[in-house]
């Protein structure tokens, strides 16, 4: 079937169109348009298999966008907040699916940081992104709970409340891939998304994408500008699908290049490690935040690797076959089930 | 107190020498967290296989130990197996709430009591067997930590001698209440006899009450409602199960966690074909459940009132992008936090309209550990067939009392899954519109995620939507969905069990009513015949919305009771609002809410003063 | 689609010899976030100080641009300031909708359009003016950036020429809205001007509507509703304000918060005599709003529909414990996340039953701008009186929309505190029982937390308690305690404000409704009047619970139409739960649920149908 | 008034029995009840005017204590997980109470972890008991979150999921007096509570509280036996109110005992600091902490004092009287105003 193409087909012969999703309704400009980009990049790239994914959300422009990418998926834009345990839900009715979350930080660290938590200890197997622009979006640019102590609003107000960081949570808690990246930076974010998508566990992915409408001001820590001065790498990331060989430029000294081995036999090159960072470490990766919040940098990069730890699935010792697909014979015990049963109540 | 309050001086007591055989309640006075929840189904277990129709209703308190707690235990030749208000045979072990227990009793009743308590001061007109339990025990267990445990068993003993209670009964009851403890059996067994031979040796009978053997238990079995409903869970082949801890509906979500255990793991691989989840809190495990429900599992919850407050959201979330999905709701007392460990249905307005804007969910109403059983796989039947959310509405004292049923039919009819469309279909249709009447019913069809067609995929949401699940804002879309709802719940109307009609010939007067008050309004019906002449026939309904028969049934009266375990009648507000065309000055309401199982002799009590009789 | 579906060929067209004056609609049909509010804004205020009664309702997306917005005024001399169905004058700015926008116009109505979409050949029954917008702007408007903001100020001074409204009161209109940006109000003065001035040299006036002065609206105002029910908090002495984001009632909090800044600080110190918290969450919000409650604030929260059902846990705690707070719910349609922007009357039901158990809930049911404010007062002084959550009913068009109304009176009467015991009371007293019914009508004392005195202190909780706030499981304390629940719930029947009764002469029919649907309601009594010679009355009620004069306005009628918009008549839901001996045969539904504000010919003829007229 | 006296009075004049609550229905042998007892005596050593006292609870065996606790306190037992809503809510009512919040494990860390992460972030001046006995003791033992991973229930059921160390989260969340300890250990209980009284902002407590009914058996990490056998102190914590003058016991070097001053004049003496721990700094907290919980000791202690920082109350900038007691004068604004207002709008 080698012939001529007009368009570049990825690995299921498909092309980039057929990964989009409706016409977005966000704003011109707005960081959630460019995630979105991303991610149809990376699942075309990747060759998915849309049908087998699921697009969760909660409430917000963020969590519009997964009607804006993957048509071929089924997508559920649930409510405010809880998109953890909806996602959690669908998954124990189906562990084959591949599960993409998409989120606000109003809807994950204000009102759903509960579920968020509860998700986390869980390591359910998910890409979890937090499309962060620091304030509510859809009802027109309050401060989230991600919002820096000191930024500020279009109308002045100046924010007072300890900020939640969501990656040193995430780690704290139990996510076992843990990054953040920034809706401006094509490369970083594709290469972590697509590591995201290659782990196996919870993959918390925080993006700091801008709210043009309301949140891109002078004085706000979550607009283009701040994050272009603020911004600081962890590490260069680059990815290698387990379809491809690792092979390094040369001017990279082996030593200063670490290869995370990811589940699906995908790797993360992360290059120019500072201070030979080790993203195992899970002390360390807290600390480091800490520190880097304290010193007021925007930290980006990938934080936290840890793999092979069991999820809440495989705790769970399912059968092989997603439970939504059991036949009535395996749902049903047997009527001797039942005799043995009754005869124990008489 | 003087006894002369108690009981006016010289009034006969009743004739020890005519018996009271298989017609009396024993009550256990005991503080809880003692052992003594043991003695007590022993002895229930005990009359239960000496065929005598047996229930027995625990009431303790909201508290782990240290607190007073009564059991109460009917026997009834009749079959009468509601609580009776009157406590005809007293055993007083706890000295706070001796006193009173006794002050209360009717004259003419026996109490068994711990001899230190000195009770028998008290009044004149009740039969008094002190019995020195700390003595008996002793010899029994000798370590003292564990005699406090041991004690309670010993009235056991008593009863049995006091009350003609076959030992080997007990003996029976006890090897199976402690079937996988043998050496506890055996001390307790002990202590039994101990409690026997004293009695034998010390006390002489002098009130009438006592059992013979009857033989109307046969084949039947014993459980409690929460218990049945696990099973019927397990048998309709729930997949996902999520829960949040809450008293009275935590035991279904345990008892049905075992069950699986044993009979939902593959038989090779020992793998599980169910997933039980304890969530984080209540919006949680109903959203896992929703989410569940979406992805094509047959998913539930349990819980009791506040949990269902907590759910209001997703519940609405639910109605409105159709998923389907069972809601287990064991009332207790509200509102709010209330009593947590008291019967009531008050949530069944709740419930029902449970969300903001325009919702209504069906709810099926067992009023046995048998419905409980069936409901709850017609329950997932129905989630499935309409794509909503279902509610099957238990009680505390359905869910977590002891009675006897017949044992459950093995479910024979296939699952029905409701209007899944595979890939095949798709393929044949050439796509589907998620929305879209094409039956006519109100209900539509849905794809599940991981369906391989690339028409498979539509997008989920608690917005405006049009046929296609595309986001709409239009009027004409969001008019026409809201009323597809209301052909849907047409179609609940038509699927959900119909209500069981008793048409007495001749009467005027009619009884609806719904779950466990069904044994009050039964007994109720006998006393109102006997005692006052009046004939009654009895609607039961099992499930809302409701159905012409109920129509038929009120006009077919001249006045109809709506009996309701809550303080606004809300059976009857359901009622009027399902039924609005229904002639009001013919429907009137009793209503019970002070957290005991309903007994027959409020019902007709209140329906007396009601009729000015 | 062709000219002649849209009209009979030949129709002629309303002479415009025969001037319309202040009796059309004009509607605008933009793309949100273009700056078109502004525009409209002007025009609204223009027409507004012209002294003509005018109203205007802005039907937006839910989301923050690029997505169609229309926006419709309505200029009445008979004062009816609900929304007009038809749409006599249309704008047309936005290539998305123009098409249907234009064809769904009556016949004789005329549009302005921006030239390059075309639309003169859509039809031939309407009068087009065609703007060349684009080229008008860039002049005035160096930077393309900010043209598009300013485009569509051009289009008031289009209507200024074609509708003769005075050029000075845009001025003055212009000025108020951007008196902060004294920069923008001269630039947008300009294209008001250069629109002007082309549309006299360019268009010739060929349809019949116009404008002229009025002498109606001196001394009105002209607000949202949610600004004035933040004035009435600010007024009525609010203290603690809890809240989470949600459309339509953010405005509420946010309106409240820059009124509070301005009127309740200390001249002195500059220090807030109130707090205003954005929550994380609604169960939060309700929560502090609890808290502060019960510690003495005057404290309220605003959300909508869902906000509401994730209050419903707390709100049963603040019925059963017996706490003060005031909910504003302005509604929008759900169910569900629904439809945000949309409005609607669709959380009656669950509002004044919201969570498990059996519980009520006042509810004040505001149609003006006037009566929120009046309200909100009412509210607070209701809820300390009584010790129970009270809910103020908006919904979007009342509390998003632009409404004339009278002045605001200065509130007179002191503020109502309700039951609260001092130090000094306790003294005198030497004690006191928190949940006693020392005054017969079902409201008992309390004590305010940090109440210097040894009696003050009490435990409050959500379970069981008796007359001194005892932790008890009782089933005499219990029911006492729900029957005085209920007796303050009549307490509250009496309190509440009573509807307002409108009888006319020989009416057989009448009219119930509640909220914004009162203009459309009025207006179509004189539709049934002019039209169909039916006489009717009309009671609103301000208040749930109801009171006699319901009982006795329906008995007054044949048959009463009670209005609601919600899909399942919901106000009249709640007239049946409440005075369930009102004869169901003589009570109808009128039921509209598209989300627009509604308007009076909507109601006629759904009248007209059920009357078979 | 110096008269001789019967029993001991605090400098109130009272015995410690007017301190009492009503009399406790927990288990005997419960935890919790020792937490009670502390705070009595706490309370009543401080001579704390019990009616500026509110004692606040959600749900729970440890929400019930607050009853058998300060009997002339005012008390609010709410709903389940929302203690630190309604708390903030009375507080903003009026601010000059004492607020004394006493929740469970499942309360806070289940059920309400999104309250709690909300109220830490708003350093709400109050003392946050949580009464930790790893389970659901009302409802029967369930598992709460903060289970340790392996611990079982007396069903044999074995905890598979990440616990929540509510300390390490009250740190990073901005909490600013954060401490463990022991319900069985009076010394230290005692001086930790008395702290976070002399404290400003908010004070969190974790105290490892067994549950002798359902989780005090072999193989249960929150057993009297397991926190014998695997706590670690992290400092011997004394406490001098601001009444008493500091002295230091002979045998302690001076270098080996650091001062800290709380907000009322008090100090803490935190003795032999290992490696001289500073309880002010932020990283080292959570990274001790982190590290103990990776090495399986139950550390306990006064893990980090922020003094100074502004509370939620600060921060609204509220006139000095509560607003609960304003009068009508200051409540409703003047008639000009009210004009103002209307002319705007005309
Ligand atoms: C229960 C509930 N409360 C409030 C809202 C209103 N609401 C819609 S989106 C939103 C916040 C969205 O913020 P975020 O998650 O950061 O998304 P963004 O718009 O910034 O991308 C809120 C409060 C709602 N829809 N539901
Ligand atoms: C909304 C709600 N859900 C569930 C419950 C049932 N419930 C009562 S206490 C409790 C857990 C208590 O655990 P914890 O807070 O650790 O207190 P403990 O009893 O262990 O001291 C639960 C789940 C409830 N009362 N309310
Ligand atoms: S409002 Fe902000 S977040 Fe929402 S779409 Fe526009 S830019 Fe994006
Ligand atoms: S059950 Fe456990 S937590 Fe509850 S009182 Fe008893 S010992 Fe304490
Ligand atoms: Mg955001
Ligand atoms: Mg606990």
């Amino acid at each position: 079937m080698a012939t001529a193409r007009p368009v570049k087909l990825n690995s299921l012969e498909l092309p980039v169109l057929d990964y989009r999703g409706a016409k977005t309704t966000l704003c011109a400009g707005c960081g959630h348009n460019s995630i979105s980009e991303r991610v149809i990049e990376s699942f075309w790239e990747m060759g998915v298999d849309q049908t087998q994914v699921i697009k969760m959300s909660g409430i917000g422009c963020s969590s519009k966008s997964p009607a804006y990418f993957l048509n071929m998926s089924h997508g559920f834009n649930s409510v405010h907040g809880r998109m953890p345990s909806v996602t959690t839900g669908a998954l124990l009715a189906n562990h084959s699916l591949t599960a993409m979350g998409v989120t606000g930080d109003g809807d994950t660290a204000s009102i759903g940081i509960g579920h968020f938590i509860h998700l986390m200890r869980r390591n359910i197997p998910m890409v979890y992104i937090v499309e962060d622009n620091g304030c509510y979006g859809l009802t027109k640019g309050q401060f989230s709970a991600t919002a820096d102590i000191g930024s500020t609003l279009k109308s002045g107000i100046i924010n007072q409340q300890q900020p939640i960081d969501v990656c040193s949570l995430a780690i704290q808690l139990g996510a076992t891939y843990v990054a953040r990246s920034f809706s401006g930076d094509k490369k970083q974010l594709q290469a972590i998304l697509k590591g995201a998508m290659a782990h196996r566990g919870t993959a918390m992915i925080d993006v700091i994408s801008p709210c043009v409408t309301f949140n891109d001001h002078q004085g706000s820590t979550k607009s283009y500008e701040y994050v272009k001065d603020h911004r600081e790498d962890l590490q260069e990331v680059g990815f290698v699908p387990h379809f491809e060989e690792i092979h390094l430029e040369e001017e990279v000294q082996p030593g200063e290049v670490r290869e995370v081995r990811l589940h699906d036999g995908s790797h993360l090159l992360l290059k120019r490690v500072e201070a030979d960072y080790d993203p195992a470490n899970k002390v360390n990766a807290i600390t480091t935040l800490e520190r880097a919040n304290e010193e007021g940098h925007l930290l980006t990069g990938v934080f936290y690797v840890e793999s092979g730890k069991k999820t809440l699935i495989d705790n769970l010792n399912l059968v092989d076959s997603p439970l939504s697909r059991l036949p009535t014979a395996q749902l049903r015990p047997p009527a001797a089930a039942l005799a043995e049963a009754m005869d124990e109540l008489t | 107190m003087s006894t002369v309050e108690a009981a006016p001086v010289g009034k006969a007591l009743l004739d020890p020498n005519q018996p009271v055989v298989n017609d009396f309640s024993i009550q256990v006075a005991t503080v809880n967290g003692s052992g003594s929840q043991s003695a007590n189904l022993v002895l229930l277990r005990a009359l239960f296989q000496m065929g005598i129709p047996v229930s027995g209703k625990n009431l303790f308190p909201s508290n782990i130990a240290g607190l007073p707690t009564w059991y109460t235990i009917r026997t009834s030749k009749y079959g009468h197996i509601g609580r009776k208000k009157e406590i005809d045979f007293l055993v007083a072990m706890n000295p706070d709430t001796a006193r009173e227990d006794v002050m209360s009793l009717e004259p003419g009743a026996a109490v068994v009591y711990d001899a230190p308590l000195n009770l028998s001061e008290l009044r004149s007109d009740v039969h008094f067997y002190p019995a020195p339990f700390d003595e008996l025990v002793q010899p029994v267990v000798p370590n003292p930590k564990l005699r406090k445990l041991v004690k309670n068993i010993i009235y056991d003993g008593v009863l049995a001698f006091l009350l003609d209670i076959e030992m080997e009964e007990i003996k029976h009851a006890l090897d199976k209440q402690f079937s996988t403890k043998p050496k506890a059996a055996a001390l307790n067994w002990n202590a039994v006899q101990v409690g026997y031979d004293w009695a034998k040796a010390n006390l002489t009978k002098k009130d009438p009450f006592r059992v013979e053997r009857m033989q109307e238990n046969d084949g039947k079995i014993i459980i409690e409602g929460n218990a049945a409903a696990a099973l019927g869970c397990v048998f309709a082949g729930v997949t996902v199960v999520t829960w949040y801890p809450i008293t009275p509906s935590s035991s279904l979500a345990e008892t049905l966690a075992d069950y699986a255990h044993r009979f939902r793991r593959d038989p090779d691989t020992g793998k599980a074909t169910y997933a039980i989840v304890q969530a984080e809190d209540e919006l949680a495990s109903i959203g896992m459940a929703i989410g569940a429900g979406w992805a094509g599992a047959r998913s539930m919850t349990t819980t009791a009132g506040p949990g269902i407050s907590l759910m209001s959201e997703f519940v609405g979330l639910g109605y409105f992008a159709e998923i389907p999905v069972v809601l287990f709701d064991v009332q207790r007392m509200g509102p709010s936090t209330g009593l947590p460990t008291r019967t009531s249905q008050g949530d069944l307005l709740s419930a029902a309209t449970l969300s903001h804007g325009d919702t209504r969910h069906p709810l099926l109403l067992p009023a046995t550990p048998h419905e409980c059983f069936q409901m709850a796989g017609e329950a997932f039947d129905l989630a499935e067939q309409l794509q909503t959310p279902v509610f099957v509405m238990l009680d505390l004292d359905l869910g977590m009392n002891y009675w006897m049923s017949e044992k459950f039919e093995y479910p024979t009819e296939p699952l029905d899954r409701g209007k899944v469309l595979s890939a095949e279909d798709l393929e044949r249709l050439g796509g589907f519109k998620r929305y879209a009447d094409v039956d006519g019913d109100g209900v539509p069809y849905r794809t599940l995620p991981g369906t391989k067609s690339p028409h498979a995929a539509y997008f989920t949401r608690g917005t405006g939507h049009n046929d296609s699940a595309k986001y709409s804002e239009r009027e004409d879309d969001w008019r026409n969905n809201m009323d597809r709802l209301v052909r849907k719940f047409e179609t609940a109307r038509s699927l959900v069990p119909a209500p069981e009609v008793n048409m007495t010939e001749g009467a005027k007067i009619g009884f609806i009513a719904c779950g466990t008050s069904d044994n009050a309004v039964e007994e109720a019906q006998g006393q109102l015949e006997r005692e006052y002449k009046v004939k009654t026939s009895y609607l039961r309904v099992k499930a809302y919305p409701f159905n012409q028969q109920l129509v038929d049934f009120v006009n077919a009266h001249e006045r109809v009771y709506v009996v309701d375990q809550n303080r606004d009648g809300q059976l009857l507000q359901l009622i009027r609002l399902d039924q609005p065309q229904l002639p009001t000055e013919k429907l009137r309401s009793i209503r019970y809410y002070g957290g005991m199982p309903l007994d027959a002799r409020t019902v007709t009590d209140l329906l007396v003063q009601q009729e000015g009789l």
